[in-house]
């Protein structure tokens, strides 16, 4: 049995690590400003919600599992609301920004 | 090399570059975050004595960790003076810099040469 | 496992770090406050690795902490980069 | 080489370059973003250290509450950096002050190596006499009961640093409300935010100072997250700033520090010492100064990163 919860964490952490690799790439690679937020939202959702979910069968109590899924949805929260504020400060400046 | 000395070396080197950033930006904003990295810095020396006393059945000593939390607070009543202190200065000045040479070419300079 | 744990927290950490160059070149404002959002996803993703490596106590809530806190660098951002094109707001009323 | 040994050098590498980088960095604003970034690593290495309570504090006010503070003031600053800044030190002095800031890192480095594997701690004591406070959180009982007169001190410095910022206010503006008037309308966005997060942040905020009594948290961390909390109502425009003439807030702002100088007081008369707990009742007076100081520091916080009035106060 916790050979196949170790192979699952695995599997979703290793999931998760591609996608924050992704994210980071986009970051970098993407010409402009907007297309670049595009990217690293997908690793805030996705990254550390394969890395949430792998982490979630070792957690010793139901309140620290909670607690994890707390963590990822608060970042979706801030993820999402962040890219919008600053999207909309680099339209309102112009390409510039 | 423990966890502990290697985080002790990185507060050594923290304390070296504030102190650098501190005396050598002109820029009061700057030199704020400078002091703060200095005052990180002697936290993180002061934490690893809290790591490397780790005793009775504890992960860190407890008396060290509790007087750098009250620094923390402490760092940031500090910093939140120094910054109303140089946005006011700002607000009546125009500008801020601690380097008399760059603030002399400023056309709008009579209000603070006194 | 725990080996297992302790690199992907290491790579997740070495990637956002790489994403730091976003920092170090801009080209603008925008840009430094994407890759610190980044980097905040990033360092709580590496942070719970970490606490389930080493099995340090009370993590969740250090985790709970920075996600709650993750979004106010660019809240305070675009607060204060509106009231500077504000001509009214420079002389407090 | 352990994993977890390349891990912790290859965070020691990175938290230096960032440090490095508000330094070095051109822009001002850069460096206070480099400064937000630095502090989320710093919270990582006190995880590293097993000073959980630390990296909560760090986590609240290091991170998230001072990057409020330093990013809304380096955006305002903007524009007032002066040209010439860069040269202000010549180069030879530059490189003197480079040599004397590395002898005192490495100064500092060589007493790291040589610290003693076991040095005197009071870690034993203090664990000895954790049953008598009612506490399972050692880093707690230091605070509220072994070194009760330091915390109650760092109280009155925040309450002191808060008159500090208010007396930079202009005569006219003094008990105004700090803060511009602002005529447009709030970001809907941020007004979002702002109306989810404060009512999950405060119930995170008063978990972490409860569960403080036995577990990793207290009453900094949880007061700096209640405070972040009405900091960002505030900044949503949800709520307007205080005046800072109100009674109310006054009142707030000394609260922690006055109860607990009162239960100091009350200590040398009934329990024979200042700052003395009766036995017994140790834990329940613990989390009554706790409480108030809860809400001072809740209240303190944005006062100090909200700065001094700008507005005249309303009759």
């Amino acid at each position: 049995m916790s050979l196949v919860l170790d192979l699952f964490g695995i599997v979703a952490i290793g999931a998760g690590v591609f996608f924050f690799l992704a994210g980071t790439v986009g970051l970098l690679r993407f010409p402009d400003a907007l297309s670049r937020l595009h990217a690293l939202t997908k690793a805030d959702n996705l990254g550390l919600g394969l890395v949430v979910l792998g982490l979630l069968p070792r957690g010793d109590s139901l309140l620290a599992a909670l607690k994890l899924v707390a963590v990822w949805a608060l970042v979706q929260l801030a993820g999402a609301t962040a890219a919008q504020l600053v999207g909309r400060a680099v339209r309102r400046k112009g390409s510039a920004a | 090399m423990t966890s502990a000395t290697l985080a002790g070396l990185v507060g050594a080197a923290l304390v070296g570059l504030g102190l650098y950033g501190l005396v050598a930006n002109p820029q009061p904003l700057r030199k704020i975050l400078a002091f703060n990295l200095m005052g990180s810095g002697v936290f993180l020396v002061f934490g690893i004595v809290a790591r490397k006393a780790a005793a009775a059945g504890l992960q860190a000593d407890p008396v060290p960790q509790a007087m750098v939390i009250t620094g923390i607070v402490v760092a940031f009543a500090a910093s939140a003076l120094a910054v109303a202190l140089v946005l006011r200065l700002f607000e009546d000045a125009g500008q801020v810099t601690l380097n008399p040479e760059a603030r002399t070419k400023l056309p709008d300079d009579g209000a603070d040469a006194g | 496992m725990t080996d297992f744990l302790l690199a992907t927290a290491g790579v997740i950490l070495f990637t956002v770090a790489v994403g730091l160059v976003r920092i170090l070149g801009g080209p603008g404002d925008a840009d430094r406050m994407m890759a610190a959002q980044l980097i905040g996803t990033g360092g709580i993703a590496s942070l719970l690795l970490i606490a389930a490596a080493t099995g340090a106590r009370g993590v969740e809530d250090v985790a709970l902490g920075l996600a709650l806190l993750a979004a106010f660098a660019s809240a305070a951002f675009v607060n204060s980069a509106a009231p500077a094109e504000d001509p009214d707001a420079a002389d407090g009323r | 080489m352990s994993v977890l040994q390349a891990l912790d050098i290859g965070l020691a590498f990175l938290i230096v370059a960032v440090a490095a980088w508000t330094i070095f960095a051109r822009g001002a604003f850069a460096a206070t973003v480099g400064y937000v970034v630095y502090g989320l690593l710093l919270s990582l290495v006190w995880i590293r250290l097993f000073a959980v309570d630390v990296a909560l504090t760090e986590a609240a006010i290091g991170s998230g509450v001072t990057g409020i503070l330093l990013i809304g003031a380096a955006a305002r600053l903007r524009g007032g950096e002066t040209a010439g800044d860069e040269k202000s030190l010549s180069g030879a002095a530059r490189l003197l002050t480079a040599g004397l800031c590395i002898l005192v890192a490495l100064a500092l480095a060589g007493v790291v190596l040589l610290l003693p594997d076991q040095g005197p701690s009071l870690a034993p004591q203090s664990m000895q006499n954790l049953a008598e406070t009612g506490l399972g959180n050692p880093v707690t009982a230091v605070l509220i009961a072994y070194r009760s007169f330091d915390t109650m001190l760092e109280k009155v410095v925040l309450v002191l640093a808060v008159v500090g910022v208010w007396s930079l206010a202009a005569d006219r503006y003094w008990g105004g409300a700090p803060g511009e008037a602002r005529a447009e309308r709030p970001e809907p966005t941020l007004a979002f935010l702002a109306q989810v997060l404060a009512p999950i942040g405060i119930l995170v905020g008063v978990h972490i100072f409860w569960v403080g009594a036995d577990e990793p948290g207290g009453a900094f961390q949880g007061g700096a997250i209640l405070a972040a909390m009405w900091m960002i109502v505030m900044m949503a425009r949800l709520t307007e700033a205080p005046q800072t003439n109100a009674f109310w807030l006054r009142l707030t702002l000394v609260a922690g520090p006055v109860v607990f100088l009162t239960a100091g007081v009350a200590g040398a008369i009934f329990a024979g010492g200042f700052f003395a707990y009766p036995p017994g009742f140790a834990k329940p007076i613990i989390l009554f100064i706790e409480t108030f100081m809860v809400l001072s520091i809740a209240v303190t916080l944005p006062m100090l990163v909200a700065g001094p009035p700008r507005r005249e106060p309303r009759q």
